[in-house]
């Protein structure tokens, strides 16, 4: 028997599989076992009601999608009230992912959601910020150290950070991310993109612009983090492209404690538990008895050269 | 919630078997006509118990430089628990479904659902008028037997082009519905010239509630005459899809909910909608 | 006839297609009728002799390539005597591109590539600069702004600043270049990314990481396609997964004026020409007389969300 | 640059028809044997005059989750301008190769080649000696042929773990060659041995010139005797490529040249090499 079992920012799971935030919901109970997931991670919630952005919100793009859903929120009371029971009979640590646009109503709505039921909660800083021009607080270090102190302040409840994969110094804003006060960092949300249906010449997002998750983002974002696993001493949970086990696994021998799962159960609703499956079969191929044993194994003989890696030309 | 008040008893609720994610052996997959295919496959136990207005996840096969990424969402056109199969009609227009288009008998094609919410029938036995054109057929066709099998009447408003285009005439007819065929190329499809021919419908006692799909135009006209004569009615309809059960929220369409301007997911509250609640698109 | 010549950053291009650097050389000539190409842009040549990365360079990843090939360069002298010689009989313009690892080694190979047969000078601002800890030049604006001002007083020659996609400001990194003299920007150089042999669990590259190229970035670099262009008045160079015309043209359409085309030629060799036709029938079947007429056409409806957009959450 | 004197004139240069992408018809596509598959193509005018040593990149098709994205280079193994054909032996390995194996007669595969520079052969009609294993024999299979055609004996040690895993041995015999087979199992493959069985070939007058690929060991023993002997010689040599055609710098391996160790690209200037200018990899 494998163990498979990890300790993954103040909280423990029995495997370290889970869905990412928008990609998984109740619904998915009539599907598959939810009750064999490391965790449950929700939609993120704002502080009011929000409608979301206009149609089409998604497009396909050569090995995966964008979105520009927006965040569609029936606001935090009515989240507490009907959502978080929804998961109350399931025997598996609940997170529950939360933004707001300022730095105050960040920590207020982070204090709301710290209620019983809620194992841990999940800031998505990857939105933006309206004290600093819209740009999102994870760009920046300051504005991440910022938000973070805040929010650290406003719970007793292990915080994880949801990193954003459009800043140039993911480092540097990880680190600061530490600083202040996360317990485990999500790397990463979507990176910003953009398609054009060449018949109409029109974007093919209402929005213009959206996000890319899927396969085509896993190196970028394994990239990311490895990095971050390299800049901070708290568990990264990596985020970004995973399809198989076989993606998850070079996530978590580059260094991450967990991963998220999240395009992929579009594609295939039970891709989560596959991928459980695959992570218990490689464990055993390779006698390996404990998943968080496999953690950071990268062979290290190459590592010395990336040190000083900083771009390819 | 209904908008308005309708003569007839709540309808009863069909409920959908378990979802799940399977493998299909391709019985058939052959062209009805220049655009259109019926593809029939083979499935598990359980699944053809699905209900008219549901629909499948279809994982399109990557084929050269087509390489769909999405399921593409197909309703289910016919049927047969009895030989365990079902069948899509749909028609080729974009990348998935020219892969599916390229598929040969006994090539598997891999399946997600039953999913969404069927058409609901009156309880009263009330005879009913189905209005569809192009993809809106294959939606309504599985609707035929069903409402037969429970004691109402069908009469079927077929809208195409032209009279070759007027897809699954025979399917309807031998189902059971009375059908009739209107075309643009015959004059007789205008939107005034339906709604009159509905207003007959129901001077003759043929309609007491209306399903319709596939065209705008005329779910406008279905939902003048459902709101005129007071009729029960649903529509389904569609819009673009990731995930197909609720937690995306990609798949959003503006409803009238009493005063308010509401948006629902067409995968997991629908497809099927309460005619007079949706809104043109 | 559809007319496909452009004006594109102080030169004029039979047509906007044209190679992206490292992935053309004068061998092509004996696999395709190189005449047609609307300018050629040599791999990056830098002031001495380097002998680049060590091997695994390449890495195949899902609709991509990782490649860590480092810039092996004979250096400047042997560059200016035995490769631009090899173009002299073509009718194309010549675009050589350069790189240093200081503000003043950068300017002293300008001065030097700027020979007659050189149409323009491409810099490669996306190289490590170790006056600023080897942090790309092209990753902050400061830098930026700092060596086009070099380049700009080492040449008369046409400068196109190559930017990464790897920093957090790309708009304004792109003003920063032209402010400091830019007469054209090519978006973009490939961005920084790994991946893993789960097997051996090294990295599948020598160099650990590495550069993405191909299908999988285009929808991001077209966005920053479409973030420069709204950013600057000089011309873009979309250049990013380019596999087909309809890439090609997404890239025209919101607002680029020519393209590069890179890895796609490793896997088809002819793909320029490819694109070159595509580009054609598409004006013709859409009644463009002029190609140039197609830049910039993105229906303009949706601009104004996407003005205020910065991340999607 | 050749490092050592050899006894015989300058090579004669094979120069290589003009390289193209184009789509071939697959004639056969069978296994040889549990690992191999032997893959028959047509290929276009000119084409077929490829030349020993030269290689073609495979576009291999994409197939469910398997998706090469770089092409495969493989030698060329039976060269046949008569019939317009050219074969591929390939070890079916990984992504590429897998996808290779699925592909039926009639389909169709893109090609790019003949690319890269072909086999030497010695002016003055010496006696060769081939040595190779695994996928080295498909390198050296098709200079036999030439070899034998331009007047030169012809002697093939053929390298591999079990007797029933040597390779092409009736593919050699039937080109003209005097083969010898060594096995691990019956112990006379070791480099040893197979160092041995050179210096005794020199010595019955029938090792004028040593052209090795696909085993590393095998490379060392032949560099050893050829340096010993002052012999002329030639070993083809694999890396992972992307273009295949010298633009990439990804194929490049260390050489010795002179004092020097240089980078040399294995697609451009090689894959064919002088023997003692490689280096162990
Ligand atoms: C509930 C439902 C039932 C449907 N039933 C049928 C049916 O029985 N027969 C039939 O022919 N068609 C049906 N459609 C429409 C069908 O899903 C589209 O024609 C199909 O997705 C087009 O895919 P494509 O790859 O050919 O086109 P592409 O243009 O390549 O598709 C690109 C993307 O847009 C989506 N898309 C394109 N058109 C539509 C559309 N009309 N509705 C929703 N998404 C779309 C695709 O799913 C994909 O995500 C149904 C749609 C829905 C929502
Ligand atoms: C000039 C040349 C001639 C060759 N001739 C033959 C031949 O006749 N028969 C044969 O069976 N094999 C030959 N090979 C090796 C063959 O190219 C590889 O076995 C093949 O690329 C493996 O592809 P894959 O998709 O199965 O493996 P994967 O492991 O999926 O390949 C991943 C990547 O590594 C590359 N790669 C893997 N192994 C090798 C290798 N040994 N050499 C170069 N690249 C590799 C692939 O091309 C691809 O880019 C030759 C290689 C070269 C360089
Ligand atoms: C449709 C959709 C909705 C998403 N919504 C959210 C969200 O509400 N909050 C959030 O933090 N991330 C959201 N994400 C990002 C995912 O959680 C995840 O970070 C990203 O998709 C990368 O992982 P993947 O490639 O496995 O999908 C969303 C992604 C998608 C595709
Ligand atoms: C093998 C390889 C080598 C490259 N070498 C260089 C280089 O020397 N200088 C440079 O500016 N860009 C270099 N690039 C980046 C390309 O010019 C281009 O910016 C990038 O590949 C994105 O375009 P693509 O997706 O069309 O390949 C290289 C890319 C590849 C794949
Ligand atoms: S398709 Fe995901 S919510 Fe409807
Ligand atoms: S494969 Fe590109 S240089 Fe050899």
């Amino acid at each position: 028997m494998v163990d498979l079992s990890v300790d993954c920012g103040g909280i423990r799971l029995a495997n370290p599989v889970m869905p990412a935030s928008g990609t998984f919901a109740s619904e998915l109970a009539d599907i598959i076992e939810l009750q064999r997931l490391g965790a449950f991670v929700t939609k993120t919630v704002t502080p009011g009601k929000r409608q979301g952005n206009p149609t089409p919100r998604v497009s396909e793009v050569p090995g995966g999608m964008l979105n520009s859903i927006g965040i569609p929120s029936k606001g935090v009371d009515a989240f507490i009230d009907e959502t978080i029971p929804l998961y109350a009979d399931y025997d598996v640590p609940l997170v529950v992912s939360i933004s707001a646009d300022t730095p105050d109503g960040f920590a207020d709505i982070c204090r709301r959601v710290s209620v019983p039921g809620v194992a841990a909660v999940e800031v998505n800083i990857s939105c933006p910020n309206i004290e600093d021009d819209g740009r999102a607080f994870a760009m920046r270090p300051e504005t991440t150290l910022a938000v973070m102190r805040k929010l650290r302040q406003a719970t007793d409840l292990p915080l994880w950070a949801k990193l954003t994969p459009n800043t140039g110094e993911i480092p540097a804003v990880a680190q600061a991310a530490e600083e202040g006060g996360a317990d485990a960092l999500v790397v990463a949300n979507t990176i910003l993109a953009m398609s054009v249906d060449i018949r109409t010449r029109r974007a093919s997002l209402g929005r213009v612009m959206g996000g890319l998750s899927g396969p085509a983002i896993k190196p970028i974002i394994l990239r990311m983090a490895y990095q971050c696993v390299r800049a901070v001493q708290i568990p990264v949970i990596g985020c970004g492209g995973i399809m198989t086990a076989a993606d998850a696994l070079e996530y978590l021998i580059v260094g991450c404690r967990a991963v998220q799962v999240g395009t992929a159960t579009f594609v295939h609703p039970g891709a989560m538990l596959t991928v459980i499956d695959g992570l218990e079969d490689y464990c055993r191929q390779n006698g390996i008895d404990r998943i968080a044993d496999l953690t950071g194994t990268l062979s290290a003989e190459a590592h010395d050269a990336s040190l000083e890696w900083e771009a390819i030309a | 919630m209904q908008a308005t008040p309708h003569p007839l008893p709540s309808p009863t609720p069909l409920a959908p078997p378990r979802a799940g994610e399977f493998d299909a052996r391709i019985v058939s997959n052959e062209p009805v006509n220049a655009e259109y295919r019926l593809m029939t496959v083979e499935v598990p136990d359980g699944a053809a118990e699905a209900r008219p207005g549901q629909f499948f996840q279809i994982l399109c096969p990557h084929s050269g430089a087509l390489q769909p990424f999405f399921r593409r969402p197909m309703s289910i056109y016919r049927i047969d628990p009895a030989a365990g199969q079902l069948s899509f009609l749909y028609k080729v227009t974009g990348t998935g479904t020219r892969t599916m288009a390229e598929l040969e008998p006994d090539a598997t094609i891999n399946l997600f659902g039953p999913l969404g919410n069927g058409f609901t029938l009156p309880e009263d036995g009330a005879p009913i008028v189905l209005l569809g054109r192009g993809v809106g057929l294959a939606t309504m066709a599985p609707l035929v037997p069903f409402a037969r099998k429970a004691g109402h009447a069908v009469t079927a408003i077929l809208s195409a082009r032209t009279p070759e285009l007027v897809m699954s005439e025979a399917e309807f007819v031998d189902a059971g519905a009375n059908v009739l065929a209107v075309t643009d190329s015959q004059g007789t499809s205008a939107v005034e010239n339906v709604e009159d021919m509905l207003h007959g419908l129901h001077a003759e006692g043929r309609l007491g509630a209306l399903y319709v799909c596939g065209s705008n135009r005329l779910m406008l006209a279905a939902q003048r005459v459902a709101r005129r004569l007071g009729l029960f009615g649903e529509a389904a309809l569609e819009q673009q899809m990731a995930c197909g059960v609720g937690m995306c929220f990609c798949c959003v369409r503006p409803f009238r909910q009493g005063d308010e301007i509401v948006h629902r997911r067409v995968c997991s509250e629908g497809p099927v909608f309460p005619l007079l609640e949706a809104l043109e698109w």
